[in-house]
């Protein structure tokens, strides 16, 4: 089971702001390890936010993403104390959704 | 033989000094035993390693403190006379190599393979051609380092055994030693220096 | 009609039928995003091969797109960089890095409310071109910019 | 589309970019300048915290043979008591009898309340990847709750005092086929290693700046690091034999460096190359 998310959600004027924080491998499939054997492909494929159920930012990722992930965007009509959802899939089908409240 | 500046350390360890109650020799001799016993031996990095030679263990102090021109000159004399050049004379080698070997940090490790050759990570201190921007400032800069002396006999000889053995001219360089201590062969060195005063080298562009 | 269109890009896979579609004005790139990872264009070894799979043919370079970006890195393992698209009905953010083994790094689709800015933070193995490809009211606008790549620390 | 026409292509949107932007193509800026940028930019949004957060709940959870939690471990400022308490490690534990810093202190701890014997509590001091090491998330949780607080290494005990004395001996000790000590790269101003800045641990500036960075999200290796992993790395890399985890040299040179680094308000865990 994957570790959760760290999720901030800050709205001013109107606009909210989403940093998020993942944890994950984010193997290439290039790299090999400590034996010579190259390590499969991990990573996050996709991810989506929704607030409201809305969803308010979705994205498709390669292996190229960076080890234990960092995304942020804004987007406007939140208001303090709504929730915002994140969820990632990555290329072996493990899950992971996590909340946060808008502050 | 120490002419101590007052540094930070050194106030702090006279105020310790009474109280811890030992010798500056008690307490070499006590951080040696400590760190016998603090390291444990894995690949090629064996214990002995912690034995010093001479020149280490007169080099073991703070930059602040000068040596004595006595035991400069015995550790130059006796760094000088390990120095062997190459039986065939040469002493330049293929620049390009040399190139490859000063972008290179590996070697004598634990985490590193024996069986591959070490480098020289002459770019973790100096600046040496000017195209790689990431390059250290411990040593001076080597850019142009031929082309400001050109590559007479006695600058190939001065060169070569520099790298050989820094501190044949220098007492307690930062440099590492590289040919008396065994990191890279006579061919690397000979690269080294080729890098350092060929003409066609990227440092002397 | 949903079934039968996922069936398509299965079936089909190859960027031509995307691109086809996308053509058409049958599938829209977002609803791809939103569905199924686009395989194919992820695959893709050079930015042309990639820019095609995404359907994004003759895009035009743009000066309202800025990729916010360091142009050093100190490490290429992580690389933070911000791409933000000033085109008016901007719906997707592409960041495709050209000496990566697969140029593709990361599409985002961007809902109306969203503000047309993202960061995210990448691999990069070498010193590279990284392009920004925008899909703003149907039409494709391309920025680039250049990251190097430093060697870094002791180096072992 | 063919190739060389994406190139005239992708030579126009530089050009665009260019006139719209053209701060963001400055070639004349240094590259250190640069680095700067790349460094401040990823200052906002640390992995650490997600070492920080597994860290939590580890110290909170029961386990070892004793099913303890970690909430009574006296990290020196009384059983339970976290906050602050690493600005004021290394020190000397009565109960003990040694000087410990914090990694050696949650090892007693794991064995007097846990129950693990120390060979199962130190299995694991480092992480990689997906094995992953409980002393660098309980030591992201911990030094976080130091985050401001001004570091207070007092040298009151006699076992204090020495452990200091050694470290310094140990900071100067040249050895291995390099000649290297930590002296070799950390004790002038203003060196750097490739494009990293050294700083100088013997003064307080420097050592200030170094010591209260540590732990780390090291971005090289995704992978967050403590002191004992900082030390650790830095002798495999001046060619001396392994450093052993929460050995006496380690504690030494840490009471040395921490102590020198007193004044200044503890700013980790930060993000670094």
């Amino acid at each position: 089971m994957a570790d959760p998310m760290r999720i901030r959600a800050a709205a001013r004027d109107g606009t909210v702001n989403v940093r998020v924080l993942m944890a994950h491998e984010m193997e290439t499939g290039q790299r090999k390890d400590s034996a010579g054997n190259l390590v499969p492909a991990h990573f996050i494929s996709k991810v989506t936010a929704t607030h409201q159920g809305k969803t308010v930012l979705s994205a498709q990722w390669g292996p190229a993403v960076a080890k234990n992930p960092f995304l942020e965007f804004n987007f406007k009509g939140g208001q303090k104390g709504d929730k915002i959802v994140v969820t990632w899939e990555d290329n072996k089908g493990d899950k992971r959704s996590d909340e946060a409240v808008i502050n | 033989m120490k002419m101590p500046r007052t540094t930070l350390a050194g106030l702090a360890v006279a105020a310790a000094a009474g109280c811890a109650g030992m010798s500056d020799q008690e307490a070499t001799q006590r951080a040696l035993e400590v760190m016998q016993a603090s390291f444990s031996e894995r690949g090629q990095a064996k214990l002995d390693r912690l034995n010093q030679d001479e020149a280490q263990k007169l080099c073991s102090i703070p930059p602040s403190v000068v040596p004595s021109k006595e035991v400069t000159e015995r550790i130059e004399k006796a760094n000088l006379a390990s120095i062997r050049y190459p039986a065939d004379g040469r002493l330049l080698g293929d620049w390009r190599q040399g190139e490859r070997i000063a972008q290179s940090g590996i070697g004598k490790q634990f985490s590193d393979d024996p069986k591959v050759a070490s480098g020289a990570n002459c770019y973790a201190c100096h600046q040496l051609s000017k195209a790689e921007l990431s390059f250290g400032t411990i040593g001076p800069s080597l850019y142009n380092f031929g082309k400001l002396r050109g590559a007479s006999e006695p600058i190939q000889r001065y060169t070569y055994g520099k790298v050989y053995n820094s501190q044949a001219f220098t007492a307690c360089s930062n440099m590492p030693r590289f040919g008396h201590n065994g990191i890279l062969t006579e061919q690397q060195i000979k690269d080294v220096t080729a890098l350092l005063l060929d003409p066609d080298s990227p440092i002397n562009k | 009609m949903l079934h039968s269109r996922r069936k398509v890009l299965k079936s089909g896979g190859g960027a031509g039928v995307l691109a086809l579609l996308f053509a058409a004005g049958i599938v829209r790139p977002g609803d791809v995003l939103a569905q199924e990872w686009n395989q194919a264009a992820f695959s893709t070894k050079t930015v042309p091969e990639a820019l095609r799979a995404l359907g994004a043919t003759g895009p035009a370079a743009s000066g309202a797109i800025q990729i916010k970006a360091p142009e050093i890195a100190e490490n290429g393992a992580v690389v933070p960089i911000a791409i933000e698209s000033k085109l008016p009905g901007t719906e997707s953010i592409t960041l495709l890095i050209e000496k990566n083994p697969q140029p593709l790094a990361a599409s985002f689709t961007i809902p109306a409310g969203t503000e047309p800015n993202v960061s995210t933070r990448v691999k990069i193995g070498e010193s590279s071109d990284v392009y920004a490809l925008v899909k703003a009211d149907g039409k494709f606008y391309l920025a680039k910019k250049e990251i190097k790549i430093t060697l870094g620390g002791c180096g072992g | 589309m063919k190739p060389s026409s994406i190139e005239k292509l992708l030579a126009a949107a530089a050009l665009a970019a260019a006139a719209l932007y053209p701060a963001a193509l400055v070639h004349s800026q240094s590259a250190v300048d640069e680095i700067a940028k790349y460094r401040q930019q990823l200052q906002d949004g640390n992995p650490a915290e997600l070492w920080e957060a597994r860290g939590e709940a580890l110290w909170k959870q029961k386990r070892g043979p004793k099913n303890a939690s970690l909430e009574q471990c006296d990290l020196g400022k009384g059983a339970g008591v976290v906050k602050g308490a690493y600005a004021e490690l290394p020190r000397h534990f009565a109960d003990a009898d040694r000087v410990m810093d914090l990694e050696t202190r949650l090892v007693h701890c794991m064995v007097t309340l846990q129950g693990f014997s120390f060979a199962d509590a130190t299995r694991r001091p480092f992480g990689a990847g997906t094995n992953r090491s409980d002393f660098e998330a309980l030591g992201a949780w911990i030094t976080a709750e130091s985050r401001g607080v001004v570091m207070n290494v007092a040298l009151r005990h006699e076992k204090e005092k020495a452990a200091y004395r050694l470290g310094e001996k140990m900071f100067y000790f040249r050895g291995g086929p390099h000649d290297f000590a930590c002296a070799t790269c950390h004790s002038e101003n203003g060196k750097r290693i490739r494009l990293q800045d050294l700083p100088n641990l013997t003064e307080k500036t420097g050592a200030q700046l170094g010591y209260t960075t540590w732990p780390a999200y090291r971005v090289s290796q995704g992978e967050l690091r403590t002191f004992q992993w900082r030390l650790y790395d830095c002798f495999r890399q001046q060619r001396f034999p392994e450093l052993k985890f929460t050995s006496d040299a380690s504690i030494a040179l840490t009471e040395f460096l921490a102590h020198n680094a007193n004044g200044a308000p503890f700013n980790a865990p930060a993000i670094k190359r």
